[in-house]
C-alpha cells in the first residue's frame, strides 16, 4: 500500500523532471550570456591565465574554491575521526 | 588597511584558518587544541557582536572576494555581479549572532564533555568547521555559494553526528541517515542553481531576485528548494531524522545542529522573501509554509509524550518548536501582498517567529546541554533508569527548571515573550491556528513534567551513589546560557525593537536587498 | 587487500611514476592548459590507488604513510588560506600578483597565444597548494578505508 | 523536442537515482543512487554551458575565429564532483562501520532508531 | 518603558508580572502561615494515607518514565498507533516522504499559479 503510494508520486516527480527538461531553453543556445562573455573576454587581461575556467576557479570564483578544498578536508577529517580507533 | 571593511570575511576566515591549524597543534600537544577552538570562536563571537553593532547603525553591508575594494559590487559598465559576494543585512547577522554564541558555548562545555573520548583534535576541527558553514549559509550572497557551505555545515555534522560509530552501531546509523537526506537537498538546491543559471546567465542572489519572472521553470524551482530546506529545518513529515542525529550526536554538537537546522530555516526564508517576494503568489506558498508549521507543532509534541530516551524526547520538541518559527512567519508571508493586514498583524507575526528563533536556539540548547550532563554523570539516556538526580546534580537541576519552563512558555521567560506575540497575532489571521499552537505549548509543559519527575524527583536511587555535579565548564556554559534566558524574559522589548524588527523588515523589504548588492538601480 | 600477483607489481612499478609525473604536469600547468590542482590531484591519487591495490593494503603501508599525507594536506590548505589572506589588503582573495611584474607576474598576451608560464598571478600557487591537498586528501582517504576495511572484515568473522 | 535530449538525459539520471534511493534495500545501492543524483545534476549544469560549434575556453594555441563554451558552468561543475567526491566517501565509510555493527546492509534491519 | 513588549493587540512586562506574582504570593504565604488549628506536629496527621495500605519503600515508590502519561496515550491509542507506525526509521521511507512532499508542493503551486 505504502509503496504504491510512493510509486505514484515517484512517477509524479519523474513526469515533472522531463517537464522541466523540455521546457528548458534550446540546448547549445544560450540566451543569456553576459556574464560567460565577460569572462572569456576580460580574463586574460584581468588575471593573466590563458585558461578561463582555471581564472574563474581560482580567481573570481575562488572562495567556492575555498569551500570545496575544505569540503573535501572535511570529509578526510571526518574519515579518520571515524576510523580512528582502528590500529593497522 | 582598513580592517573594519573585512570584518564579514574575518568571522568566517579565523575559524577556517584555525580547523586547518588544529590537526597541525594536535600533533604537538593535544589539550592546546581546545584553547585554540574557543579562541578562534571567541574572536569570531566578538567580531559577530561589532559587526552587528556596525549594521544595526550604518546599514547592511557587502563584501566582495577578489574585487578592488570590498564593496565594489558593480565592475564599470556591468549591470551584475561577476564575483562572490556575502550579503549580510539585519536578518543575516540575526542569524550570525545565535551560531556565534552557541558554537562558542558548545566549544567551552566541549573542554570537559570530550574528556573521555580519543581523537579529539579531530573533533575540534569538525566543530570548527560546521562553524564556518553555518556562518556561510547565513552570510552569503551567491547562491552556488550557499550550496558549498551547505555541504561543509552538513558533512561536518554528519561526521559529528557518527563521531560515537566506533564504539556502537547507533551513531553510525543516525549519520548514514542524515547524509542521505543532506545530499539530496543539497543536490536539489543545485538543481534548482542550474535552472536560475539557465535561465538568467547570474548567480547572485540579489541580481536574480531582479530578473526572476516566475517561469515555469521558477516554479519548479521554487516546488524543489521549499520541500528541501524544510526537510533540513525538520518540519513534519521529513522529520524523521531528526530524532535520530539530534539523539546519537555528542550533546554541545546536538546544540549546534539546532542552530545548523535554523540556518537552513533562514534559507528557506531568504529564498521566499528575497528572491521571490511578491512575484509569487504568497497566500499559497504561505498556506504551504503555516501548514508545515501546524503539523510540525502537533505531531511533534505528541510523538515526545511517548518518548523514553530524553535526547530523543527533546529532538521531537525541537521539530515541535520549530513549527512555531514557520507559523509566525508563514503568516507574515501569507499576508505579504496585502499592506494593510500586513501592518496591522503580518509584521508582529513574523517577529514573533524570528524571535522564536533566538529564543529556541538558547533554550533548547541549554535542556540538550542538561541531557549531555545526565549522560555524562550517569552514562545514560533512558528516563527509566534515572531517578533522584536532583539531590547530586543541583546546578543541572536549576537549569533545567529554567529551560523546561521557558520552552514551555511560563512567563517570565523567553519562549513566553516571542509565543504571545505569535499567539496574538496569528488569531486575528485565523483564530484556529492560534488555539492549537497554544494546546502544543500545554502539550510541551506536560511531557517536561515528565522528564522532570522522572529524571530530577524521588528518592536518590542506590546505582546514582557516586554522581556529583558536572565540571566547572560545563556548567560556565550552562549558566551563560541561563541568563540570556532571564534577560531576553525580562527585557523582551530590548531584543524585540532593536535586534528582531530590523531582521524582519530585511525580510520584507526586497527593494533593500537587491538595492544593497546591485547599487540601488 | 591481499596483495595481486607479479605481473601487476611489475607493470605497477613501470607505471606508477608516469602517472604521478603527468599528474604533477597538470597541477603546474593548470592556469595555461586543460586542468589545475584538482585534476593533477586526483591522477596522483590515481597512482596512490594503483599502488594500494596491486601491493595491498599491509604491504603498502610501508611506502605510503598516513601521517605524511595528512601533514601535507595540512599544508596545503594553510598554503591555500594564506594566499587569500595576503590579498586582504585590498580584499580577501585578491589576486596581487597579477600583472605586477614580479612572480607569475606578466601580463598575458590577450588573444591567442602559445603560453607562458610565468603568468597568472596567484593562480599556479594556488592550484599547487590545492594539488598538494587534493594528493594527500585522497592518499589519506584510500589508505583510511583500506584500514577500514580489513577492521570491519576482522569482526564479522569473529 | 530532440534538441533538449541531452536535458533528458539529465533527467532520467536524476529520476533512475530517486528511484535507487526510494526502493533499493541495500545501503551501497542507496550511495550509488546518491551518486546518480549527482551525476545527473553535474550533467545538467555542464549541458547548460554548451554552445553550438565552440571550442573549449582556453586561449593556449587555440584554434582563431572561433566562439567558446560558456566556462562558469565548467568550475560550478568541478566544484560539485570534488563535493560529490567527499560525501561520496563519507557514505561509504559509514557505510561501512554500519556493517562492523549491525552485520548486515540491508535497511529493514538498519533501523534500531525508530518510534 | 522598560521590559514593556507591545503585541499589536495589547502589551506584556515581565516586571510588571513579577510584581504582582510577589504580592500576591506573600498574601497566599500570610494566609498559609495563619495555619489550621487543628494541626498537631509528630502525630499520626504527618504520616502519609494511602487507603490504609502500608508505605512502600522510597526506592520502589518512584514512578518510571513509561508509566507516566500511561492513560493518555492509552486513551489515544487510535491516534498513536499509526503515528509510531509511520516513523518506520527506515532511509529508504525517509527519501520516499521528501520526493511525495515535494510532489504535493509542486502540485499545489503548478495549480495556484
Amino acid at each position: 500500500m505504502k509503496k504504491i503510494i510512493f510509486g505514484i508520486a515517484f512517477i509524479i516527480f519523474f513526469s515533472f523532471l522531463i517537464v522541466s527538461a523540455v521546457n528548458m531553453r534550446t540546448f547549445g543556445e544560450p540566451t543569456f550570456s553576459e556574464m560567460d562573455d565577460y569572462f572569456i573576454e576580460n580574463a586574460q587581461g584581468e588575471t593573466g591565465a590563458n585558461n578561463v575556467v582555471t581564472s574563474i576557479v581560482f580567481d573570481y570564483r575562488g572562495f567556492d574554491t575555498l569551500g570545496e578544498a575544505t569540503v573535501l578536508f572535511t570529509a578526510v577529517v571526518g574519515i579518520v575521526a571515524l576510523f580512528r580507533g582502528v590500529k593497522k | 588597511m582598513n580592517l573594519s571593511n573585512h570584518i564579514p570575511i574575518l568571522i568566517i576566515a579565523i575559524p577556517l584558518l584555525a580547523a586547518f591549524l588544529v590537526p597541525l597543534i594536535g600533533r604537538i600537544n593535544k589539550k592546546a587544541t581546545g584553547v585554540l577552538t574557543t579562541l578562534a570562536l571567541s574572536v569570531s563571537l566578538i567580531l559577530t557582536i561589532l559587526l552587528t553593532v556596525k549594521i544595526l547603525t550604518v546599514g547592511p553591508q557587502v563584501y566582495v572576494f577578489g574585487a578592488t575594494s570590498p564593496s565594489l559590487t558593480l565592475p564599470s559598465g556591468l549591470k551584475f555581479p561577476i564575483r562572490i559576494m556575502f550579503e549580510v543585512d539585519a536578518m543575516s547577522i540575526f542569524m550570525g549572532l545565535i551560531t556565534a554564541v552557541v558554537s562558542f558555548l558548545g566549544a567551552i562545555y566541549s573542554l570537559s564533555f570530550i574528556k573521555k573520548y580519543n581523537g579529539m583534535d579531530k573533533y575540534y576541527s569538525l566543530l570548527l568547521l560546521l562553524t564556518v558553514g553555518m556562518f556561510g549559509m547565513e552570510f552569503t550572497g551567491d547562491i552556488f555559494n550557499f550550496f558549498v557551505f551547505l555541504e561543509i555545515s552538513s558533512i561536518a555534522s554528519v561526521a559529528l553526528i557518527s563521531f560515537r560509530g566506533v564504539d556502537y552501531g547507533e551513531p553510525a546509523e543516525a549519520g548514514f541517515k542524515y547524509m542521505v537526506v543532506s545530499s539530496i537537498s543539497a543536490l536539489m538546491v543545485l538543481f534548482a542553481v542550474g535552472i536560475f543559471y539557465g535561465q538568467y546567465d547570474i548567480l547572485n542572489l540579489a541580481a536574480i531576485a531582479k530578473a526572476i519572472k516566475y517561469s515555469q521553470l521558477d516554479k519548479i524551482a521554487l516546488g524543489l528548494l521549499i520541500p528541501v530546506l524544510a526537510m533540513k529545518a525538520g518540519a513534519v513529515p521529513m522529520h524523521m531524522w531528526t530524532p535520530d542525529a539530534y539523539s546519537e550526536a555528542p550533546a554541545p554538537i546536538t546544540m549546534i545542529l539546532v542552530a545548523a537546522s535554523q540556518a537552513s530555516l533562514y534559507a528557506l526564508f531568504r529564498i521566499v522573501f528575497s528572491l521571490y517576494n511578491v512575484t509569487m503568489n504568497t497566500l499559497t506558498v504561505g498556506w504551504i509554509i503555516i501548514i508545515f508549521g501546524l503539523l510540525s507543532m502537533f505531531i511533534g509534541v505528541t510523538m515526545a509524550i511517548v518518548q523514553k530516551d530524553i535526547k530523543r524526547l527533546m529532538a521531537y520538541h525541537a521539530v515541535s518548536q520549530t513549527g512555531y518559527m514557520l507559523l509566525g512567519v508563514g503568516v507574515g508571508l501569507a499576508v505579504l501582498a496585502n499592506p494593510i493586514a500586513l501592518q496591522k498583524y503580518g509584521i508582529t507575526a513574523m517577529e514573533g517567529g524570528v524571535f522564536h528563533i533566538m529564543n529556541h536556539a538558547m533554550y533548547k540548547g541549554l535542556l540538550f546541554l542538561t541531557a549531555g550532563a545526565l549522560f555524562f554523570r550517569t552514562g545514560t539516556r533512558d528516563l527509566n533508569k534515572m531517578g533522584g538526580l536532583a539531590h547530586s546534580m543541583k546546578y543541572t537541576t536549576i537549569f533545567f527548571i529554567i529551560g523546561a519552563a521557558a520552552i514551555a512558555g511560563l512567563p517570565p521567560f523567553n519562549g513566553f515573550a516571542s509565543k504571545l506575540l505569535i499567539y496574538e497575532s496569528v488569531y486575528r489571521f485565523n483564530p484556529l491556528l492560534s488555539i492549537i499552537a497554544m494546546v502544543v505549548s500545554i502539550l510541551t509543559l506536560a511531557s517536561f513534567v515528565k522528564v522532570f519527575h522522572s529524571a530530577f524527583l524521588g528518592p536518590k536511587l542506590p546505582q546514582f551513589k557516586e554522581v556529583k555535579e558536572v565540571p566547572r565548564s560545563m556548567v560556565f556554559a550552562m549558566a551563560v546560557l541561563s541568563c540570556i534566558i532571564i534577560f531576553f524574559g525580562l527585557f523582551p522589548d530590548l531584543i524585540v525593537k532593536n535586534i528582531v524588527h530590523p531582521a524582519v523588515m530585511s525580510l520584507i523589504e526586497q527593494l533593500q536587498y537587491t538595492g544593497t548588492a546591485l547599487g540601488g538601480m | 587487500m591481499k596483495e595481486m600477483s607479479r605481473i601487476v607489481k611489475t607493470v605497477t612499478n613501470f607505471v606508477y611514476g608516469f602517472i604521478i609525473i603527468f599528474g604533477f604536469y597538470i597541477i603546474v600547468h593548470g592556469h595555461l592548459t586543460p586542468g589545475g590542482g584538482f585534476q593533477g590531484g586526483a591522477v596522483v591519487g590515481s597512482a596512490f590507488a594503483l599502488l594500494l591495490v596491486s601491493y595491498g593494503s599491509l604491504n603498502s603501508k610501508k611506502f605510503l604513510k598516513k601521517d605524511i599525507f595528512s601533514l601535507f594536506e595540512n599544508s596545503g590548505l594553510t598554503l591555500f588560506i594564506v594566499l587569500g589572506f595576503l590579498g586582504l589588503g585590498i580584499t580577501f582573495f585578491y589576486n596581487f600578483l597579477a600583472n605586477s611584474g614580479g612572480w607569475f607576474g606578466d601580463a598575458a598576451v590577450i588573444g591567442i597565444n602559445p603560453g607562458d608560464m610565468n603568468t597568472g598571478g596567484v593562480i599556479p600557487l594556488m592550484n599547487i597548494a590545492v594539488g598538494l591537498e587534493v594528493l594527500s586528501a585522497f592518499g589519506v582517504i584510500l589508505l583510511t578505508m583500506a584500514s577500514g576495511a580489513e577492521f570491519t572484515k576482522k569482526k564479522e568473522n569473529s | 523536442m530532440i534538441g533538449n535530449l541531452p536535458y533528458v538525459a539529465v533527467a532520467m539520471f536524476i529520476g533512475l537515482g530517486i528511484y535507487t534511493l526510494m526502493f533499493k534495500k541495500n545501503l551501497i545501492k542507496i550511495a550509488i543512487g546518491v551518486v546518480l543524483i549527482e551525476n545527473g545534476v553535474n550533467l545538467f549544469l555542464i549541458t547548460l554551458g554548451y554552445r553550438k560549434g565552440a571550442i573549449a575556453p582556453i586561449y593556449t594555441q587555440a584554434p582563431s575565429g572561433q566562439a567558446m563554451v560558456l566556462p562558469t558552468p565548467q568550475a560550478l561543475t568541478l566544484t560539485s564532483i570534488v563535493i560529490g567526491i567527499a560525501t561520496t566517501a563519507l557514505i561509504l565509510s559509514i557505510a561501512m562501520m554500519i556493517y562492523k555493527h549491525y552485520g548486515t546492509l540491508d535497511t529493514d534491519q538498519v533501523r534500531r532508531l525508530r518510534g | 518603558m522598560l521590559g514593556l513588549l507591545e503585541t499589536g493587540s495589547g502589551f506584556w512586562s515581565a516586571i510588571i508580572w513579577i510584581v504582582v506574582v510577589l504580592v500576591i504570593g506573600s498574601i497566599v504565604i500570610y494566609i498559609r502561615n495563619k495555619g489550621e488549628d487543628s494541626y498537631k506536629k509528630n502525630t499520626e496527621q504527618d504520616k502519609p494515607f494511602i487507603s490504609g495500605n502500608p508505605e512502600e519503600s522510597k526506592e520502589g515508590s518512584h514512578l518510571s518514565a513509561s508509566h507516566i502519561y500511561w492513560g493518555f496515550t492509552e486513551a489515544l491509542k487510535g491516534y498513536y498507533s499509526p503515528l509510531i507506525k509511520m516513523h518506520t526509521g527506515n532511509i529508504n521511507d525517509y527519501s520516499s516522504w521528501i520526493i511525495m512532499l515535494t510532489v504535493i508542493i509542486l502540485i499545489v503551486i503548478g495549480v495556484s499559479g
